[in-house]
């Protein structure tokens, strides 16, 4: 099989209502993904986009999109839901040898339709749509008590998983939510909306665009020294939350197993440095490190509680803040991607995690995590 | 001229749609009339799915009108949260004046988790694991409309 | 490094108003027909890609719920969507998705259920593509008759009106030409049954006497908003091979785009191509797919075409973009007979998008037929001489995104 | 039309909304820019400083440079058709654009023939589509040269452009 880096990545610094059009803000952010990878627009094979229409405003949201991510007369497609599908899709047009360099974008301004909207107009219109109580906040919240509840888990353990993500997020210069001495009783005192789900244990609502250049091993020999190899990949979807058992994140679990045995990793606990996860609430921290296996059911506090997760810990989880620090919708997992990447490549100035080799990054997308995207990256030793 | 690099727009129009149900939501939602709740019962692997549906997901196999199954309305509590918002129509969270209970309920004869309102309870008693039965509207507001409540 | 695909399944529903299932239940009808006629399980299928626009039904990424009905929990799904060609780029990405190695067997099932919106047609969807800039050129004195001018008349048969009086002009085509197009594609549905506006022997005189939209479009030039669904199960090679039935080959496959093409580009600004029946994007991609395909004259060596054409002067100009007819003299092909079923380069024998258009799935219907053609199964439309190759075709966006698949009998 | 029809049960259907009023886009300032110039009666082009590109009304970024149209230039008022279409004469009650009858709202009168076209401007690179004034459709060919009609008294808005007109 062929291999496939990432070669060269952007974001932007994610934010409540940036002042700058989406076609704007896909412009920098692709124009700098390139200059990142120092290769010109010229060198594309493809381009591959994620975004969303209901989330855009817009039905065919990436048409008006094409020439400022740089598709004009090019190859071309949108992956929608996570921007970790448009890599997932870019990574097999290389490895199907028809493309050696991919462009990889994925936005969304969360200020142009409130994503929660969204997420109650995905849902079964035959029924739960009719009885109109559901939306994915809701959802997760009835999640979280049932996961407390099974587990032994207590609110102020979940509202420290936001206080952890949120200190980390205050060192990322891209993260949008950023309180520099978050403590468990700010998040424990923050608004409530769903029992338990306080305004601090949800992601926050960000603009925000992401892009990736992905190239075949031996153009991406040529641009650059420090590539970063996608060395697994796995998805999966889950059934419709009615038919879930919705105290696992049984999709992740598969998704992640598919990956490890992609990239030929045995224990994740010990061979993988970093993890940049999707956590769009806090308690599903705790689920993702169980579905990722770090821990066994029920026991991601434990985790938490030994300060492994942490940056400095042993097994650092999200060092950039993950979604609690910003989520742009279809951007998000892409840029858990580009975060996990610059970690490897040690570019993480100000939260550099030291001696990463292999990181694992993770997308979803759905009412609790119903579609789950599983990438293990590495650097080149 | 305002400072702002972009100018916010918006365009005043709500898209409606009506979608078909097709035959076995239309006996479960007819049936709601007559105060019935109509499940599918798999044929092939016994998972029974409220509301009814064509397909199994777990094995497969075709659901018809023959494997159409009347629940008793009693349940299980599985989960629930206690809404202190609400989403309006524009994206707005409204508070709510008081809480309301959203149940996860597992009918007794069926494997599905449906998610209704939990009435009559003080959010503070609602326990998982605590025994529900249907509450019935007088007056339906819409195609689905029913409740639960605890059995006492 | 490519893997060479075939596609060894084949399902659709039947086209129209289908109110007799619910969104969940078209799709799966599509989907299970595409499995059983693949003869797999969904337990076998490795991974799935689905698409649809969002706004036509007003369900957002309905995968979400509809999944449950095709076999999707468990499993790795793409969703996947382009405008018009959607379809096109479903089929093509559940290509790669074999072609890489990753998947042996792969679903790909498209979809649109217009007859859900409450808005005529596909009011909803299609003004929603422009809407936002509009309403931005409405707050900048935009008055309401020139957008009606302008606008209004693009409402009824949008930009393909413009890009029809383009190629007229430059080609010597003339509108008893389009005439005789519908009437072509309403014949050819007549025999498919999956089809939705089926007129058997509907002549063009018939359509010539159909109401004057604007010129140089008549009511019965457009295209109906039809309910259905469409699916593939693509293959690898040596699954493929073991089928007693017959596949299709994947030869080549292209999806590049010319913005340039736009009716209008974000926030109002300006387009700039003159020309929307140039479709530099539909040459490129067919150059790329027919080299990958090893095709160097597509005039000979394509057997039969299925080409996206919710407008009749789409057969004509991307027959020839496409390479199977000398540039501006489609029409004439046509008035010789070589575009009918039973031609030496038959295009649309299914009818095409101009008798069936669930939008979303479009596109993959192309592919499909052209599939159904090289493995012989069209059945009533089969044409009736031996198809090695065949090329669907699918066009979308703003009139700026194609996809270009190449079939045929034996692999790459 | 004789079709051949399917006769296929209904089953009922359950209602629901997409509000779209919700959404809030955001748009760059080109079009105010442009409007402001059409006060002066001027049309303003953006052009591309990497192919020379000029584009009415202007657009924010050229898709072959990858870059920003940054220049801006002011084209001629006066163009060529390369494109048109016209209606069949008005009636009320025939067609609806966003639930609007066009007729009975006045906007458009019984019986009037629309003839929109697409103009290039001297200097241009683009289309603009604009409604054609006072000419019998059967007169209309590809390459007329044609005329911007402004408005009596420009305000700054799109409006000031009523539309184009023959240049006897």
């Amino acid at each position: 099989m062929r291999r496939v880096a990432i070669v060269g990545y952007a974001q932007t610094q994610h934010q409540f209502d940036m002042d700058k059009t989406r076609e704007d803000m896909v412009f920098e952010v692709v124009k700098e993904a390139l200059l990142d990878a120092g290769i010109s627009r010229e060198e594309v094979d493809t381009v591959i986009t994620s975004s969303s229409d209901f989330l855009d405003g817009r039905t065919i949201s990436s048409v008006f999109l094409s020439m400022a991510a740089g598709a004009y007369l090019k190859d071309e497609s949108k992956a929608e839901e996570d921007g970790t599908s448009a890599v997932w899709y870019a990574f097999m047009k290389i490895l199907a040898g028809t493309h050696d360099v991919a462009l990889v974008e994925a936005h969304t301004q969360a200020s142009t339709f409130n994503p929660h909207l969204v997420s109650f107009y995905t849902l079964d219109p035959l029924f739960d749509r009719q009885v109109g109580l559901l939306n994915d906040i809701a959802a997760a919240a009835i999640q979280a008590r049932m996961y407390m509840s099974a587990y032994g888990v207590s609110e102020e353990e979940i509202a420290r998983v936001a206080v952890k993500n949120l200190l980390n997020a205050a060192k990322n210069p891209n993260a949008h939510r950023k309180i520099p001495d978050v403590t468990v009783e700010e998040v424990l005192s923050s608004k409530l909306y769903y029992h338990p789900i306080r305004e601090l244990m949800m992601s926050p609502l960000s603009d925000g665009a992401c892009a990736l250049v992905l190239a075949s091993e031996e153009k991406a020999r040529k641009i650059t020294d420090n590539p970063v190899w996608i060395e697994g990949v796995g998805c999966c979807q889950d059934f419709y939350l009615r038919d879930r058992d919705l105290l696992k994140l049984g999709s992740l679990e598969k998704a992640a197993r598919d990956a490890y045995e992609m990239a030929g990793v045995r224990d994740p606990l010990t061979e993988l440095d970093l993890f940049e996860v999707s956590e769009k609430f806090a308690h599903e921290e705790l689920m993702i490190y169980e579905a990722l296996g770090l821990c066994r059911r029920g026991k991601g506090k434990i985790l938490l509680e030994k300060g492994l997760t942490e940056k400095d810990g042993e097994i650092p989880v999200n060092p950039s803040g993950g979604a609690l620090g910003a989520d742009p919708v279809c951007a998000t997992g892409l840029v858990r991607i580009v975060e996990a990447a610059k970690q490897i490549r040690g570019e993480a100035d100000g939260y550099q995690v030291s001696g990463v080799r292999k990181a694992l990054a993770h997308g979803q997308f759905g009412i609790c995590a119903q579609k789950n995207w599983v990438f293990i990256l590495g650097g080149e030793r | 001229m305002s400072e702002e690099k972009v100018i916010r727009y918006g365009f005043p129009f709500v898209a409606r749609f009506e979608w078909s149900v097709g035959f076995l939501m239309e006996r479960f939602i007819k049936s709601l009339v007559d105060k019935k709740i109509l499940a599918a019962k798999c044929p092939s692997c016994g998972y029974t799915y409220v509301p009814p549906r064509s397909r199994c997901g777990k094995c497969y196999a075709q659901l018809g009108e023959t494997n159409l199954v009347e629940l008793s309305g009693k349940g299980k509590l599985v989960g629930y949260t206690i809404a202190h918002v609400e989403l309006d129509g524009s994206g707005n969270f409204r508070d709510l004046e008081k809480p309301r209970v959203i149940g996860a309920i597992k009918l007794e004869g069926a494997d599905s988790t449906i998610f209704m309102p939990l009435e009559e309870v003080d959010p503070k008693e609602v326990k998982e694991g605590m025994e529900v039965e249907v509450k019935w509207r007088d007056e339906m507001k819409g195609p689905v409309d029913f409740a639960f409540r605890p059995v006492r | 490094m490519w893997r060479n695909v075939a596609v060894i399944g084949c399902g659709q529903t039947k086209h129209g108003r289908r109110r007799d299932v619910s969104l969940a239940e078209m799709v799966e009808d599509a989907a299970w027909k595409a499995m059983e006629d693949a003869q797999l399980t969904p337990n076998e299928i490795d991974a799935i890609v689905v698409g649809n626009m969002q706004g036509f039904g007003g369900v957002a990424h309905p995968d979400c719920w509809v999944g449950d009905w095709i076999g999707a929990p468990g499993k790795p799904v793409m969703r996947v969507a382009t405008g018009g060609t959607t379809g096109g780029s479903v089929g093509q990405a559940a290509i790669y998705a074999v072609a890489s190695g990753m998947y042996d067997k792969v679903l790909a099932v498209a979809w649109e259920k217009h007859s859900d919106s409450k808005e005529p047609g596909a009011t909803t969807g299609l003004l929603h593509v422009a809407l936002g800039n509009l309403a931005h050129a409405l707050n900048y004195g935009l008055s309401l008759k020139h957008l009606i001018v302008t606008q209004a008349v693009g409402a009824a048969a949008g930009v393909a009106l413009y890009q029809a009086r383009f190629y007229m002009h430059r080609s010597g085509c003339r509108i008893e030409h389009l005439d005789m197009v519908a009437a072509k594609s309403r014949r050819n549905a007549a025999k498919n049954k999956y089809a939705h506006l089926r007129w058997p022997g509907c002549t063009p005189e018939d359509i010539a006497k159909t109401e004057m939209i604007a010129y140089p479009f008549r009511f019965g030039h457009i295209c109906p908003a039809s309910d259905g669904a469409s699916a593939i199960v693509v293959a690898a090679e040596d699954i493929a091979k073991r089928r007693e039935k017959p596949v299709a080959w994947v030869k080549g496959l292209a999806a590049y785009s010319d913005e340039e093409n736009q009716l209008m580009s974000e926030s109002y600004g300006g387009v700039g191509v003159l020309d929307a029946s140039e479709q530099m994007g539909c040459r490129v991609s067919a150059m790329k797919a027919y080299k990958m395909a090893g095709i160097e004259d597509p005039k000979r060596e394509i057997d039969v075409a299925e080409i996206y054409q919710p407008f009749p002067s789409q057969e004509l100009i991307f027959a020839e973009r496409l390479g199977l007819f000398e540039e501006g003299k489609a029409w004439i092909a046509l008035e010789e007979g070589e575009m009918e079923i039973d031609g030496r380069m038959p295009t649309d024998p299914s009818g095409g998008v101009l008798s069936t258009n669930a939008i979303g799935s479009s596109a993959l219907q192309r592919i499909l037929e052209a599939a159904l053609q090289v493995m012989g199964k069209a059945e009533e439309h089969q044409v009736p001489k031996e198809v090695r190759n065949a090329v669907a075709h699918g066009w979308g966006g703003v009139t700026n995104y194609i996809t270009v698949t190449v079939l045929g009998d034996s692999p790459r | 039309m004789p079709y051949i029809k399917e006769e296929r049960p209904e089953t009922l259907s359950v209602e629901g909304e997409w509000n779209i009023g919700a959404t809030t886009w955001k748009a760059n300032r080109l079009l105010e820019e442009f409007v402001k110039g059409l006060k002066q009666k001027k049309l303003i082009g953006s052009l591309c400083l990497g192919c020379g590109k000029v584009i009415v009304p202007p657009r924010n970024i050229c898709g072959r440079c990858h870059r920003r149209m940054e220049g801006r230039v002011v084209v001629s008022d006066k163009g060529t058709i390369t494109c048109f279409t016209y209606t069949p004469p008005a009636a009320r009650g025939k067609y609806k654009v966003m639930g609007i009858d066009p007729v009975e709202m006045g906007v458009v009168q019984e019986g009037e023939v629309l003839v929109p076209v697409f103009v290039r401007f001297d200097g241009s690179d683009s289309n603009m589509s604009l409604p054609l004034i006072g000419v019998d459709p059967k007169e209309v060919y590809i390459g007329m040269r044609v005329r911007v009609v402004w408005a009596e008294e420009p305000k700054g808005e799109l409006s000031d452009i009523v539309g184009v007109e023959p240049i006897k």
